[in-house]
């Protein structure tokens, strides 16, 4: 964990919505796992106050990647800056991807922003590792499959891939794949990770998903970011003991 | 830093500066000593520790306000067994002080609590919390009932010889009045401030943000309530004061002690800028320079009215 | 706007929209009409008046905190006479209820305030401010005591068939407590919440920055504080509330009225947006039409817990 | 009085510290008057929440001009300001030298950023009137000359011109110009005035003195904003009765 004072380089709009910005990072950089976040202070003054936390989209050398959407007043100071620009960045935090094991097939399902993770983990997996990606949004341009391969995608209103959730798609296809030997990287809203973790479970498919949670500090020093644990004896953080958890781990 | 004296004694609590991390927002140190050296901070006062494990609030537990933040951990902390297996003997590994901040539902357990830790060699003081808002027993019940600050300051106090430092609520309308209280009733010392009540809600569902309703609020935007609050204590109490609420770099910390601190604690920055206690610390050895200070307990009070 | 009906009813107090322009902020009026049109807000608080002229305090009155401001102005007004001949005749001339604010430093110049008062037939109300932080006399000493408030509201009730409003401090432990004293006591509402005690200094000459040494907290910053406190009141009286405190846009008015709100007053942002009231008002329409409220007073109280 | 969305067009450095900004406000700069301000919202969120108030120094046409030195977070702010962005300002603000009526010489007294409002009022003079500057400043770098008219120096290091402060070479200057028929006009920080308002009023001098003061609202609706009439039975505002007093007018 290091904080570093990074240096914008580009921003660039993936589609309407969806920015890609790029940061000179070395330390974080070398340091990364696909998985991690980093939590970003996104203007010189005290306002907003806290931090904003993002996924590590992609590591470029020196270079560390992120995706995002204009949220709120945080997203759109980060969307101002201009290259050159000092950001100061505290990163890599959390837990990342497990990525070592037994499976022959990577399946990442993702929903809206919750693709942002993967491009990252793609780069990072073993060469002999097949990859699948289930990518779901509301509509068409919602469904963002930046860094992605082997694409399936649904969208809720029909106008892109299957007509219907990511997970219901995935429900379909997996069919054609041999349960024991895949694995599943999921990132996206609640309610699709919520039915994903209960196809899951109830399927026994080794799967994990990164959750999110509103945080201050991003490594484990203020307990904001609880999730309550599968036993329900105790509460997990979401920045330190996270964002990755293995499907049955948790309660969603 | 040529030759400043900062250290300061703060009702017998020694300190090699007055900078110290507050309750809460360092966990048991380990996590923020990652980013920066513990060893050069003054003190640091452990999470609320309980009698017993809490599990802590539900989530949301907080969200952020216009300079500031809301939090309802609800005193989620390891249970004093553990903290004294685990958490000591990592924290005794720092050249620093360490505070040990207690919660309890009862004036039976707040004196349960000390009487267990009071032999810790690690422990150089304690600090009685009877100010948090988001916990149903104890909490404010106390914070904002002068006999009961009282009572807890005294019983405490007859089973240890270690600085006792009760940490006062600043939702009362005069709270130069619980300081005069932990002052008859043998206290060392008071901290102020812990947070002030608040809440959110999402207008859209009108829930609350915050699961437990309301929470605390910490950070810059309360700033000038707290030094209100500390100066309000030393012009009318000569108990020392180490001073808390919405410090974020070493010129809050310099106001803080002009209007009244000996100390002082900070919080939601920890959040923000790990390192902050240590660019306090600079900066307050600058200012000392600049303005011919020799020693930093100089400054405590020395307002100009 | 289509048929959403804006206008709201406070203990009395009848207004066609429920956004208030808060006392002292907006002065008499005059001034602010060339930013905005005052017929379309739904009223007008005047700054507090008191018997006699004030002159106010000394400067500097007014400094700017994190997202906040802190003000002694000392109550600074014409006083009653002046009041009665050369601002309510400018008041008169628009379309929006006037609801004179009284400061005063014992019981009977309240009343005797309300008496010269109660025959104008262009104030609709009245709001006892009881509450002033920064006033030697009167101000908190009565707003921090049960029965002060109490003892006030009945005689202020008993010579005036006027709706009265008791704007509640802040610095107290339990708001709610207060409201319900005013509830028995007769009166019709209470306003909430004034400003919050604090100080700022400057760390060169360690002078406050403000003469007065401390002043009175407003502000976004403050928002969270008077969402508790208007909860607190409405979870534990059955008295209309009129909140106040940091709200600077629509959603910030939204939520207040959510948390229990029937009316609201908006202070600090006119400083900042004097055409706030008239954005606030639109607003407020459009988010009852999208969530399909036919009338906004159904918001009140309305937050899911 | 108008609230105002302008739009900035340019900055410019008048010295190592003080920037000349110039803002498309057609409205506002068909109403103003010299001596008058505006109170500028420097950031389009409630960081700073306060408004900050400048001198109008120059109007050009539809554009007016505004003189500044970085002071604080506001400033800082303002100085990064692009071309195109939106400005919300309020103004004109306040009363305005008053420049009618019988006098044959303007003479301008300014120490430091008090030069600001002057570029305008030199403008508006009726053409029959003379004008003399005298302009005062801590060091050469700090005297700040823009816009002005047959100047004369003063700075405290003796650097440029009179080493002494602009109030002393004013008493030896003004020897040279016939009592009756000068008006002063200055700005500039409290010591200065100070100074200038006991010589003005010992030596029945027509004077005109623009004040500063903490500011919330700017057109008086605070409060906030105080100068003690001369009298000492009332308090003034420097933002609606102000910012210029004549120098008999207010306690300093
Ligand atoms: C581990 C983690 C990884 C994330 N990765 C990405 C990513 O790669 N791309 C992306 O676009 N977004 C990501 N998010 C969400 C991102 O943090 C929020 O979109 C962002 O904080 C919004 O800030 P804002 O000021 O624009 O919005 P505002 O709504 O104005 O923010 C107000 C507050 O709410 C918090 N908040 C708002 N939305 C969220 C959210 N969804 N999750 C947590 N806190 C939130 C903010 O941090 C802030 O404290 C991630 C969140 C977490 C916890
Ligand atoms: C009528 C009037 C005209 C002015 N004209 C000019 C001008 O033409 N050029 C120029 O450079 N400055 C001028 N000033 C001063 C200018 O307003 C301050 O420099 C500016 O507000 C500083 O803001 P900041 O955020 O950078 O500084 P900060 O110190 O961070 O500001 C903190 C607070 O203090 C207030 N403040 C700080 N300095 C002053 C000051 N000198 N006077 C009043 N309030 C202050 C700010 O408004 C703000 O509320 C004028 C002030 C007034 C009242
Ligand atoms: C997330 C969080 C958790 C806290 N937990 C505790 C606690 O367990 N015990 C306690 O006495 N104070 C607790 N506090 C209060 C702080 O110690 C401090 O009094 C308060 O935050 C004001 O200081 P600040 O503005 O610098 O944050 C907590 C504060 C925050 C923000
Ligand atoms: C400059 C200033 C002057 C005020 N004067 C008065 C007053 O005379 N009487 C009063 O009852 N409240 C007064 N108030 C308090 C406001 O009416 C209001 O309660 C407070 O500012 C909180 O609301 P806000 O956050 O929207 O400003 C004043 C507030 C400010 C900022
Ligand atoms: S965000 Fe602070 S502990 Fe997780
Ligand atoms: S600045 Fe508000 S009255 Fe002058």
């Amino acid at each position: 964990m290091i904080n570093e004072f990074s240096v914008f380089r580009s921003i660039d709009k993936i589609n309407d919505s969806t920015h890609l910005i790029k940061v000179y990072s070395p330390s974080i950089a070398a340091s990364a796992k696909p998985g991690q976040f980093c939590n970003i202070k996104v203007s010189d003054n005290n306002f907003p106050l806290l931090r904003r936390p993002f996924s590590i989209c992609d590591v470029n050398g020196d270079e560390i990647h992120f995706l995002f959407d204009i949220h709120g007043e945080g997203t759109r100071l980060l969307c101002n800056k201009k290259n050159g620009d000092t950001l100061d960045i505290l990163g890599p935090l959390g837990s990342g991807f497990k990525i070592e094991g037994d499976y022959d097939t990577a399946v990442i399902v993702a929903g809206g922003l919750g693709s942002a993770p993967f491009p990252f983990l793609i780069k990072k997996l073993p060469a002999n590792k097949k990859i699948v990606s289930f990518v779901g949004g509301r509509s068409k341009d919602l469904v963002l499959t930046y860094g992605l391969k082997n694409v399936f995608t649904a969208t809720d209103d029909g106008s892109d891939g299957f007509n219907g959730t990511v997970v219901e798609l995935l429900k379909m296809e997996l069919e054609n794949f041999s349960k024991n030997k895949i694995r599943i990287f999921s990132c996206g809203p609640n309610p699709m990770l919520k039915a994903l973790q209960l196809f899951s479970i109830q399927n026994n498919y080794d799967c994990q998903l990164s959750l999110e949670s509103a945080m201050a500090c991003g490594f484990g020093i203020c307990q904001g970011c609880p999730v309550e644990s599968a036993d329900g004896e105790s509460y997990l953080l979401v920045c330190k003991d996270g964002p990755i958890f293995n499907a049955d781990q948790v309660k969603l | 830093m040529n030759g400043i004296d900062l250290s300061v004694n703060v009702g017998g609590l020694k300190l090699k500066n007055p900078v110290l991390l507050a309750s809460g927002t360092v966990g048991y140190g380990n996590e923020i000593a990652e980013f920066t050296d513990l060893n050069k901070i003054g003190g640091i006062v452990t999470k609320s520790v309980s009698l017993k494990p809490r599990k802590g609030n539900p989530p949301q537990r907080i969200v952020e306000t216009p300079s500031g933040m809301l939090n309802a951990i609800g005193l989620a902390n390891v249970g004093i067994e553990k903290f004294i297996t685990e958490k000591i003997p990592f924290l005794k590994k720092y050249d620093t002080a360490l505070i040990c901040n207690i919660a309890a539902s009862t004036v039976e357990e707040y004196v349960e609590c000390v009487r267990i830790l009071k032999d810790e060699d690690a422990i150089k003081a304690f600090e009685i919390n009877v100010s948090c808002p988001n916990v149903k027993e104890g909490g404010l019940e106390f914070g904002n009932d002068l006999k009961a600050v009282g009572r807890i300051t005294e019983k405490v106090k007859s089973v240890t010889d270690k600085p006792v430092i009760i940490k006062l609520s600043p939702n009362v309308s005069k709270i130069s009045e619980f300081a005069k209280v932990v002052k008859q009733s043998g206290g060392d010392a008071v901290s102020a401030i812990n947070t002030l009540v608040g809440t959110s809600f999402d207008i859209n569902t009108r829930r609350p943000k915050i699961k437990n309703i309301t929470g605390g609020l910490s950070g810059p935007a309360i700033k000038p309530v707290a030094l209100a609050k500390v100066l309000e204590i030393k012009r009318n109490s000569d108990i020392p004061i180490i001073g808390i609420g919405g410090i974020m770099n070493w010129k809050d910390a310099v106001e803080m002690m002009i209007v009244g601190a000996s100390a002082f604690q900070i919080g939601t920055v920890n959040f923000i800028n790990p390192n902050a206690g240590l660019e306090i610390i600079s900066g307050l050895a600058e200012y000392c320079e600049k303005h011919n200070i020799k020693k930093i307990s100089e400054l405590t009070g020395s307002y100009q009215i």
